[in-house]
């Protein structure tokens, strides 16, 4: 952060928390936007105004996965224009927030 | 203790209890969920090979055809009375209701195990061919709720997108039907050499997953937000008619007193896999807290402790 | 972060490395304030001034998970107020950093 | 070599040493945790069923009790002295000494389930109320501890909400005394359909959580910063000790050769599961790298391959 | 964020998504730079440049971690200097971000 | 059907095809990664162990010399031509074809229990050495393959750091050869108690893993983009080529017909385990994506459904 020119360095990293079924989704939409890469992480457990829920690989209907994917400004802002309808009937959680890369080309 | 209800005191019964009173006081017991997993994959693909080997020795018979045909049907009605009955008993809205139904019109793989298990020590093992019975009706209730929740209001159903093709090509259906046709084609002797594992074992399986379903029905139990009393009632009657009405239609239709009890169990069973994940998708707006709080937490351990030895006790009577 | 408000969307992520039997705990620190919701991230290893160690889950002692929720600064500050004595005890991790919601009144 | 040490040769033993030396030579064989905890699991609950089953046959005794009695009075009075020694000679502060010796006066399953396999295998078998007593001995020294700690200094000790209830209701506990009340129940009869299960493979099933076992204690051991050579001397002595006094005990309360090795085994065993995760919550000034180091990474593999033929041997002569 | 002097709790946060195999030489260099503590955080799946991964613990070839570290800004810039050769030709992915931490002589 | 190929038909096989299929679809079938890493763990040990027993029944034989030499000759030389065919007919450059040639010189050890599997089905189980010379065969070829890269071009190896230590002691290596030396000390009287784990479910076992398997290699076989047609045929001819020279050698250094078979199986198969850890390590220029969809994704499938039955037939021809 002591780098000439930070803006060229910042991107913006989207974070997804959503349902596992519904990744492949996620993805096409991704696809669609052009972002060059993503990346899914695995979680526990979590509570919210829905109730609590625990990972459950046996019925596979309450387990999430972080989906996350770092890319430029307009780019994040267009891929989560499309998908906040979605994820709000599917009840997910989206954050945003600034990050710095070291090759800003690749993102 | 009526006959059948000795069974309440088989180790694969008691482990579920083990399991249930665990979690009730809330101790930290708990199966690795990739391990639950592994041992539900593991139960799905020894109760299709050991189908297929009975039905390589059996050949196809007509009694084969008229339980897929009643397996269908039932599939496929079931939904529609309950669906009414959520909505007005239940209090539900349209889509949750039409989400619930679904999962009623399906069925519960591991009630199928444990009441085949039950039967088969009782000396009347449900014919081999039940199990594809099993596969068929996993999913057409699924196809019924989504036309239920459309219908029934100006529901927009997530679908499109290949859900008919993952619905279809679910984990557990074509594991269960794969494995059925590899026990088909290798018949006894092809069998023999993997007996030992998906034989021999499969009860002391059964006990360990049904702790782990004793922990998750219980654990969800606590934690749902959305059972109601009126629902819990709901989730126990289902089973009960679903259930003897299965088997009164595998006795009308000539089956054996195992196939027939085993028809009862398929028709009262609730799905918990199929389904839940085809709702998540294609009916987001309904509770998944909800309609797993019910087949999981209700029926499942109400059809495992009592639902199955009285669809055992039934059939002795009627078949 | 083009959005007419930047402000109204901004809410603060907390995440705070801990021991897995201690999650019931700062759950309930949660509830009691108010807290809306959270997630809970499993580790795999790790290392600090008090040693290493890697995911166990045969003892349970050695196994870590990550808590996250996100809230508005108030309530990230109270919270954080209130946990950290109990985690300076168990040696855990706190970290806040800024993030942008897309439906700020969920948070 | 001298009678019961044969047994270093058999395989169980040699699967230990294997983990043991690839974790010496940084080799990255690895077994996935949640493999790991699900074979930790079924080892409870075979054990518990074993002890179950065999106490249905031989009914209750008055061995049993006497064996029950002698168990808990060694589990709440083995931390005292062991505290003592390692504040004075193991120049821990008292937190730390504190939890170390609760971990001793609690008890190590696998230890003691290696050790009915070499019985076993000698043909002098523990007794099936030993699973009773192991599990009767998990908890009482966490008590013990707990108290020492804050009697000591004025550490305040986290306990409040419901951690005697977390304590009682350890996983470990719930699973082995439920396992041993189905096994209870169950009977020879009942058992018979899971025993390809939970008997047939459950010395396989035990090789490979050695394994595991073998890399882990190494691994932790390497890894370790806060052990000394004053401490991992101890956490050899203590089982000595420990475990004379409870082979001793056991010839003196009249068990049988068997039942007397494994009173020593559990005396001398170290707790691993239950006590570090009650301590995390309870003490959690102490240091977790200190206490599993010397249970896990001195204790159990000096006891798996040295105090097993030691007690074996003592209860040959003694009993 | 509200506290006195922000710019002293400001801290970096490093994360790095790598091949699991490559874990071992991070913490090495991570020793080297004195950083005193890291996390690794398992993965799911992914996709970038060079294709589609999922995790695979069979082969372990196509495994990947998040190793995430805290630091003062000095250390982040010599850390991720050190280590950008290295992670160009494993096509990893770095990102640094602000972050607040609460003990801050911790990190 | 030919001698050995109605071994397509066995469960082994027919779960690989299930497998393959249920991806082939886009089923949502999933083994999780920690229970099939799990299995593969097991199935090392399993063949290990079952190597050292029949060795400690054997002893020590020329054969068992000539046919280790045989293997580190094979291992050592195979990955110099197929480099040349890879960078000539494949169009890789230099980095690449010496990570995949270097696949190929070491060995699959789920192929070589495959084969043993039909091989013993048929009544000419390999000798129990070819384990031992399984586990030779795993890590030559890597350091071929990066002698390969680093003269081939002005490739910087990323070695140094202990790259041999981590290739010699590498998980499969370890695991396999401490099964194999604690086999040899228990003989089959102390394999006994183990053999209900490590030989009876063990082709049960292994179904489940080729279940897994032919998920994982077709999985792969879509997603990959760097696999051409040119590629995909190297991947079928190699095995071919490699498997004909090593049955040939086998029966001309006078081995069985099944150990010369299994030879045949150790060079026709490429790693998926020990050889892309390394690579990823020592050449992360070369691309994963590339050598696993070759070693996984068209080879391994080729050999287990026909390379296989032709090893064994030629062995059956030329022996
Ligand atoms: N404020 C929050 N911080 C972190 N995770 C959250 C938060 N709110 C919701 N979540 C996660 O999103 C899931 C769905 O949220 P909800 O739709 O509110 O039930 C919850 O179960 C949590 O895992
Ligand atoms: N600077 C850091 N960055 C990321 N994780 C850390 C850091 N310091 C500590 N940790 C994590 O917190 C755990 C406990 O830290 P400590 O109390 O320093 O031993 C460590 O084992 C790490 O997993
Ligand atoms: N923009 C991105 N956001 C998140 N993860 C990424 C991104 N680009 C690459 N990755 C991850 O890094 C891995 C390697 O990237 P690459 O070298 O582009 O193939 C990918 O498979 C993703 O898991
Ligand atoms: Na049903
Ligand atoms: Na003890
Ligand atoms: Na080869």
């Amino acid at each position: 952060m002591s780098d000439p020119d930070p803006v060229d360095l910042e991107r913006i990293k989207v974070e997804i928390l959503l349902d596992s079924p519904l990744v492949r989704r996620v993805e096409e939409a991704a696809e669609r936007h052009g972002l060059t890469g993503w990346t899914v992480l695995p979680t526990l457990s979590g509570s919210g105004r829905s109730g609590r829920w625990r990972d459950d690989q046996v019925t596979g209907a309450a387990s999430k996965v972080l989906f996350t994917t770092v890319c430029n400004r307009e780019k994040a802002e267009a891929f989560t224009r499309e998908l906040s309808p979605v994820l709000e009937a599917y009840g997910s959680v989206l954050l945003k927030s600034k990050v710095e890369v070291v090759r800003p080309g690749k993102f | 203790m009526p006959a059948g209800f000795e069974t309440l005191l088989s180790p694969v019964i008691l482990f579920f209890i083990l399991g249930a009173l665990a979690a009730a006081l809330r101790s930290d017991l708990a199966i690795p969920e990739a391990v639950a997993k592994g041992i539900s994959l593991y139960l799905m693909a020894a109760i299709g090979l050991k189908g297929g080997v009975e039905v390589s020795q059996s050949g196809f018979t007509p009694d084969m055809a008229l339980a897929a045909l009643a397996g269908l049907v039932l599939s496929f009605l079931i939904p529609i009375p309950l669906f009414l009955a959520l909505k007005r008993i239940g209090r539900l809205d349209t889509v949750n209701a039409a989400a619930v139904a679904a999962h009623y019109g399906s069925v519960s793989v591991v009630t199928f195990v444990a009441g085949s298990q039950v039967l088969g020590s009782g000396g009347m093992p449900p014919a081999g061919y039940m199990v594809a019975v099993l596969a068929l009706m996993e999913t057409p209730a699924i196809i019924v709720g989504l036309m239920l929740a459309r219908r029934g209001g100006g529901v927009q159903v997530q679908s499109g997108n290949g859900l008919l093709h993952e619905t279809l090509l679910n984990g557990s259906v074509v594991l269960l039907m794969g494995s059925f046709i590899i026990g088909l084609i290798a018949g006894t002797d092809g069998f023999a050499p993997i007996a030992p594992l998906f034989q021999d074992i499969f009860t002391g399986m059964l006990c360990l997953f049904l702790l782990d379903m004793g922990l998750v029905a219980i654990r969800r139990l606590r934690e749902s937000r959305a059972l109601t009393w009126r629902l819990a009632g709901l989730g126990i009657i289902f089973p009960v008619i679903n259930g003897t009405i299965g088997v009164l239609i595998g006795a009308l239709i000539g089956l054996d007193t195992g196939s027939a009890a085993a028809l009862g169990m398929l028709a009262a069973s609730a799905s918990y896999i199929a389904v839940p994940a085809a709702m998540r998708l294609a009916l987001p707006q309904a509770d998944p807290g909800l309609y797993l709080a019910m087949s999981l937490a209700v029926t499942f351990p109400f059809n495992i402790t009592i639902g199955i030895p009285y669809f055992v006790f039934l059939a002795t009577q009627v078949v």
